[in-house]
């Protein structure tokens, strides 16, 4: 492999680190070279990944290792389940930016949002990325450290309030994840990841690997929002509405879902975790999570918040998924994953451009709107139908593998679950529909049609097409689902 | 040219002491050129300094013996790596925040006092001679008094006299210890006190031990450490918390860990290790109460403290893994600690007040202030990537491989407590500046600039981690 | 110098430091609490010059250097405590002063 | 017998004496007896010195510890006379438990040492003829440890730059002592302190004294003078100021590099020229000691004194 090679997966991170320095330090009325820094920095970061996929596409590693302090290792590889997780971080990057910009057109501090922006992603695709639990641990870290000032963007006294509570959450779970770390390399040395687990791991005594296994997921089950870890999200709402879309469906949230599917495939090994015993009660605690996220969701009357306890309640299938042993229900957890993402991420737009264009934040505000906002409604009718799991939406794809894998190993109570959140989905989803499309506008004050700029509705519109295209070409190779069963198929082994 | 080199390098260890004190002594006979002569000497040091740091991680430690009687009848000086990075540290932060340093009257005593301080660090850092190591914590003491003494109004002056009599007795409570081990053990000179034991030697450790926990304010003697780290001008209240109050703990190492005192001191080991972990909540405590930004920084300082006395156990014991993640940390902490004092002392400059609720709008209207404080919070707080970070991890995996799990639980507990205290103190900044003050960002000074590249100096220091380790762990404490 | 005379010296010295840390310890005031310390130093430097002599022969001339060099280092120290003092009572003083008609 | 037993009287009333005013000093409630009771005890302290073989000590004992210190003391409670800082203290158990303890630790120390030999004397004396002064103390002070004197004499100096940034020096006792008693007194004394400087500083080579005896009795000549003018004002700060206060570690810093060139060591005097290069150090050290003694009494920077005199009376 050549030495330009070796260092790609160094180069994605570094693209949006760079941009996000220089954009930093702009001065704010640069607007126009800002913009075109980060459009730049996108596009180009999103061409670096699509090159590495090619690459893994056709069995090419990457890796790119240095030594930090006396042996800890920063490394960085790309796997297929780490590409999974850095296409759908770049390509929504890109969106979420074009979005961003018109959404942020009038506001104060843009320097800084975009400079914390393009660190966020940075630290995204180091955790989609890293080589080893360290490297992992360091960026899930600096993912915390660069989000912050996101989530209190703002300057409200609430938005300060909820980055204190978010802070407390994802410091706490980091430490969790510090200990377990340390912890394993005092006994082991470097703990790096292998297909299908550190075969060194095995060595340890029970009770030291499940201590540090629960650790682990106490520490990455706070950004992945499991029970009773969710606090932060459902607060954090009060970020502008980019800030919710990239971070809270897909980046932070994500990222801790991915850590524990890392974890649990390649350090523990899909089997020996099975072994140990562990699996089980991590899928009870993700069931429940998506039964209680769907209840509370049905509860809440402003727009954001139903969205963050749905969110809750969806990262949870990923975790459901990953923890039924099972290759077909792993299957619909990972490309869950790329699914709940492209479907989040279309909700989160269409409900920043109601609050934008005609103020509306309220559940019972949506009244007529899709007469007045015919296509932010339309794109927002096909990601809630996605949701609920209404073929042939993505959404349905991986509940009905979800579904059919648990079935293959036994696990009845998982349909349950499954089935008992999709009834909860249409209801907290249907009558935001019915009321936009089938109630008269208030009163016609606004002008007939007040849809929203190119710049606002172009990526809301181009991520539904995608969430559509997922369920509808998921049997084609270039679908997110065959991406997870070629996943899932190391995994598992013959 | 091998030769002058080769001389040069042999005198290195002397030089680094003479050249801060012919400086203070310039400066107090030509007033007038004194920022000058800072300047000048400050990179002619740091250059020795530096220089020296890069021999002794090549050749080992270096010693000198100062006019010519070897010890017991006369002084040696000896550099190993501890030594030599401490020193180095100390040349950085001298000469960076001596550059910022704008005293309004007396500039001449303030550069003065300035250099005595530096020159009085290089000769504890360096010195191999008890009673010598005390002239010198005694000249520190001074000329830190002076440096906390500078602003001339009333509460830096109280302050100043607490911590000139803490200091004093401190020094006092250490002369005694110093004569009762030159009494039993018939030499001064750290490196013959090996096999040191019995009554009067652990007498002696005891009276140096708490002189020296007195002046580098441990808890419970922390009293005198807040006011005068929080009245003294920003620049020495960074240079006050970064290395000055270090130099008590690095005897403390020096005495502790070593082979020396067969006394049964592993019993009394932990003892010191239990007021680390006081001091680490103590000063989360207070500074979790205090009003002020940089009070709460000071506050934070006595925490800090608590993990560098908290690792004398674990030297004992895990040796050279703990003496490098405990070095990594006291050199984050610096850095870290002076980029947020420079900060503070800006924000307290342009805003007139450093009180926590009126910090709202600090974001915007000084970005690069609280940026500082933000990187340095990261630091103290031990997040990765930074410095803070790489020390606690080798501290972790230090006291894991001597199976005391519960020394790691609470360097982590610890942890969590400082991020808890200075995102509480650093959140107001984060909300937008009050609707009649303007919200632009004013052009940063360079005092701003400092502390930000001070700040992402203690980051810089985890990737970096590995040259600094090395130099400390060279040749010293077997 | 005889061993008894040590003794009686080492003791005398012990006590000073001992008196020197009860003042200090019940200090209130500024001055007393210098003063106290001065008494603990003396104390201390008693007692060395008496370890100093408690050999039979000649005095050891390496503990007088150093009880030398510490009599001149505490009395700076205790000359600089002293002008704080001063120079807070004449800030004290002066504030009064502008206090009222300030 | 006699004479022993004589001796032993001595000792323990100087010994009991020394240890009640301690106490004393320690325990009263009025603030000027503390103050006067300390000086007291250095002074018995300084014959105590004596008893025990140390006569230069007791010199230096006197003049600084009961000297210098003592008129520090006086006028530092003068000034603060009216202002008291807090009540009186009342507790009394915490700070006996804290001196009971440091006692019994200090004296759990001492105890197993009193039989044993005294330190390096005969080492050093074995090696005098190195180091081209005959007196031990000198010698350790000026060769064996020189680099201990260079930082005590920075010690001295950097009070006195801490001093200086306190603010302008105030008027001595508002020229209260001045008066035709006062100048008769000077005018004998003055000359006799200054012979009796420099003799201290001519012995230190061979007997007991030396530059910090010389310094201290030359400062004490210098407050005289300092309080011989009318209105007790300070002479406007000069150049001869900074330069006389920082003589000492010039001197030390300047032949201590020079004599490198020599003989290779910092502060390492080649031995043919040792008994000069020690005088003249030694000469220096002491004009430095008694201008920045005689500064720190002053307790401010001397600065002209242009109508600031009239403001405050």
């Amino acid at each position: 492999m050549t030495g330009l090679e070796a260092m790609l997966p160094l180069w994605i991170v570094l693209t949006s680190l760079l941009c996000g320095v220089v954009i930093f330090f702009l001065p704010e009325e640069r607007a126009g070279l800002r913009t075109a820094i980060n459009l730049f920095g996108a596009t180009f970061k999103l061409l670096l990944v699509l090159v590495m996929l090619a690459g893994v596409e056709d069995g090419q590693r990457y890796a790119f290792e240095v030594p930090v302090v006396a042996g800890l290792v920063f490394a960085l590889r790309a796997d297929a389940l780490s590409m999974l997780f850095l296409t759908l971080s770049a390509v929504l990057w890109l969106l979420t930016t074009v979005y961003a910009v018109g959404y942020l057109e009038h506001s104060q501090g843009r320097s800084r949002f975009f400079g914390f922006f393009s660190l966020c992603v940075s630290a995204t695709a180091g955790v989609s990325m890293a080589g080893n639990l360290f490297t992992l641990l360091l960026f899930y870290e600096v993912l915390t450290l660069v989000t912050f000032p996101l989530v209190v963007h703002r300057g409200t006294p609430e938005s300060v309030a909820a980055g204190r509570i978010y802070l407390a959450y994802t410091l706490g779970g980091g430490a969790a994840v510090l200990l377990a770390t340390a912890w394993l390399h005092a006994l082991l040395g470097p703990v790096d990841f292998f297909e299908r687990g550190l075969p060194a791991l095995r060595t340890l005594p029970e009770p030291v690997l499940i201590g540090a296994f629960w650790l682990l997921i106490a520490g990455f089950g706070v950004k992945a929002a499991l029970i009773p870890l969710h606090g932060w999200l459902p607060r954090s709402m009060v970020a502008p509405a980019p800030v919710s879309a990239l971070l809270h469906a897909v980046a932070v949230v994500k990222a801790g879902a991915f850590a524990i599917a890392r974890v649990i495939y390649d350090l523990y090994g899909i089997e020996f975790a099975e072994f140990l015993g562990v699996l089980k009660p991590l899928a009870v605690i993700a069931g429940m999570t998506i039964v209680y996220g769907s209840a509370r969701a049905l509860s809440q009357s402003e727009l954001k918040p139903r969205l963050a306890w749905s969110t809750v309640s969806q990262v949870s299938y990923i975790a459901l998924g990953i923890a039924t042993f099972g290759p077909v229900a792993s299957v619909g957890g990972i490309a869950h994953l790329v699914h709940q993402g492209l479907m989040k991420i279309t909700l989160f737009f269409c409900v920043g451009n109601l609050a934008e264009r005609l103020g509306i934040h309220r559940v019972d505000q949506l009244a007529g709107c899709g007469r007045r906002m015919p296509w932010t409604m339309g794109a927002f009718t096909l990601a809630a139908l996605g949701m609920i799991g209404v073929p042939p939406f993505a959404g349905f794809v991986s509940k009905w593998y979800l579904a059919t894998g648990a079935l293959a190993v036994g696990e009845a109570w998982v349909i349950g679950v499954i089935l008992a959140s999709t009834i909860l989905n249409a209801m907290y989803f249907l009558p935001l529909l019915h009321a936009a499309w089938f109630l008269e506008p208030p009163e016609p004050s606004t002008p007939e049609s007040a849809e929203a700029p190119a710049m606002l509705l172009g990526p809301p519109l181009v991520t539904a097409a995608l969430a559509l295209a997922a369920g509808l070409f998921a049997a084609t190779s270039l679908s997110p689902l065959s991406w997870a069963e070629a996943i899932t198929a190391e995994e598992y082994g013959p | 040219m091998g030769t002058t080199a080769e001389t040069l390098l042999a005198h290195l260890p002397i030089a680094i002491i003479v050249i801060p004190l012919a400086g203070a002594v310039a400066c107090f006979v030509l007033p007038r050129a004194a920022r000058a002569l800072m300047a000048v000497l400050g990179i002619a040091g740091t250059v020795a300094s530096g220089w020296l740091a890069a021999d002794v991680l090549e050749h080992g430690a270096r010693g000198y013996v100062v006019g010519g009687w070897a010890p017991p009848l006369g002084i040696a000086l000896h550099a190993d790596g501890l030594a030599a990075a401490l020193v180095a540290l100390t040349a950085v932060l001298m000469t960076v925040c001596g550059s910022l340093a704008r005293p309004r009257r007396s500039g001449d005593a303030f550069f003065t006092s300035w250099l005595f301080a530096w020159a009085a660090l290089a000769v504890v850092f360096l010195s191999d001679d008890a009673f010598n190591v005390y002239v010198g914590l005694e000249l520190l003491g001074i000329a830190s008094v002076a440096l906390v003494a500078s602003p001339g109004t009333r509460p830096a002056l109280h302050a100043a006299l607490r911590y000139l009599a803490a200091g004093l007795t401190g020094s006092l409570l250490y002369l005694l210890g110093a004569a009762l081990l030159y009494a039993s053990e018939g030499t001064l000179s750290f490196a013959g006190l090996e096999d040191a034991g019995g009554a009067p030697a652990a007498a002696a450790l005891a009276f140096m031990t708490v002189g020296l926990l007195l002046k580098c304010a441990v808890f419970p003697l922390h009293g005198w450490l807040p006011g005068a780290h929080g009245c003294a001008p920003a620049p020495a209240s960074a240079v006050l918390s970064g290395v000055v109050v270090k130099s008590g703990i690095y005897l403390i190492w020096r005495l502790w860990s070593d082979t020396l005192f067969g006394v049964p001191a592993d019993a009394a080991a932990n003892l010191l290790g239990a007021l680390g972990v006081g001091a680490l909540l103590w000063g989360a405590a207070m500074a979790w109460r205090a009003e002020r930004l940089k009070i709460v920084i000071a506050y934070s300082t006595v925490s800090q403290l608590g993990y560098l006395v908290m690792a004398v156990p674990l030297l004992r014991t895990a040796g050279v893994e703990a003496l490098a993640g405990v070095m990594l940390l006291a050199a984050a902490h610096a850095f870290a600690k002076a980029g947020c004092f420079l900060a503070a002392g800006a924000v307290l400059a342009r805003r007139r007040s450093d009180r926590l609720e009126t910090l709202a709008g600090l974001v915007s209207q000084m970005p690069i202030a609280a940026f500082a404080l933000g990187v340095g919070t990261v630091s103290l707080v031990g997040l990765p990537p930074s410095g803070g970070f790489a020390g606690k991890w080798l501290l972790i995996q230090a006291s894991f491989a001597v199976h005391a799990w519960w020394w790691a639980a609470v360097f982590i507990a610890g942890s969590l407590l400082s991020a808890a205290v200075l995102i509480r103190a650093l959140a107001p900044a984060f909300e937008a500046a009050p609707a009649d003050c303007a919200s632009r960002a004013e052009r940063a000074g360079a005092s701003e600039w400092t502390a930000l590249a001070i700040a992402l100096g203690a980051l810089a220091l985890g990737p970096l981690a590995g040259p600094w380790t090395s130099l400390v762990t060279e040749g010293s404490i077997p | 110098m005889t061993s008894a005379g040590f003794v009686i010296y080492a003791t005398a010295g012990v006590a000073l430091i001992g008196a020197g840390a009860f003042g200090l310890a019940r200090a209130r005031d500024a001055l007393r609490r210098i003063v106290a310390i001065n008494v603990a130093a003396l104390g201390v430097l008693t007692t060395m010059v008496a370890l100093a002599a408690r050999g039979g022969g000649e005095a050891d001339p390496v503990t007088h250097a150093m009880v030398l060099t510490g009599l001149v280092v505490s009395a700076s120290a205790t000359a600089l405590a002293l002008a704080l003092v001063r120079r807070m009572a004449h800030l004290r003083g002066e504030e009064d002063a502008d206090g009222h008609d300030g | 017998m006699g004479i022993d037993a004589a001796a032993l009287l001595l000792d323990v009333t100087l010994a009991a004496t020394v240890v009640a005013l301690g106490w004393r000093c320690v325990i009263t409630a009025d603030r000027f007896e503390t103050v006067a009771v300390f000086i007291g005890i250095s002074l018995v302290m300084a014959i105590a010195w004596t008893r025990l073989e140390a006569p230069d000590l007791a010199l230096a004992e006197a003049a600084l510890g009961a000297g210098l210190n003592g008129a520090l003391l006086l006028a530092a409670w003068a000034e603060t006379r009216g202002i008291e800082d807090g009540p009186a203290e009342r507790r009394i158990a915490g700070p006996a438990l804290l001196a009971a303890t440091t006692m019994a630790v200090a004296g759990a120390g001492l105890a197993p040492l009193v039989g044993a030999e005294a330190g390096l004397a005969a080492e050093i004396a074995a090696r005098l003829d190195q180091t081209g002064v005959s007196y031990p103390v000198t010698a350790v002070l000026v060769d064996f440890r020189a680099l201990d004197t260079l930082l005590e004499l920075c010690v001295l100096l950097a009070a006195l730059a801490a001093t200086w940034q306190l603010g302008a020096a105030r008027p001595l006792l508002r020229g209260k002592l001045y008066g035709p008693v006062f100048v008769a007194y000077v005018r004998i004394a003055l000359p006799l302190l200054v012979v009796l400087a420099a003799a201290l500083l001519w012995r230190g080579a061979t007997s007991p004294g030396g530059a910090f005896q010389a310094g201290a009795t030359l400062a004490a000549a210098g407050v005289l003078l300092l309080l011989v003018n009318p209105a007790g004002r300070v002479p406007a700060l000069s150049w001869a100021y900074r330069i006389c206060a920082s003589l000492g570690v010039l001197a030390f810093l300047g032949l201590g590099t020079g004599v490198t060139a020599v003989t290779g060591r910092f502060l390492d005097w080649p031995l043919s020229h040792a008994g000069a290069l020690v005088l003249v150090a030694e000469t220096a050290a002491t004009v430095a000691i008694a201008t920045t003694l005689a500064l720190l009494v002053v307790g401010g920077r001397p600065v002209a004194q242009r109508g600031r005199v009239g403001k405050r009376h």
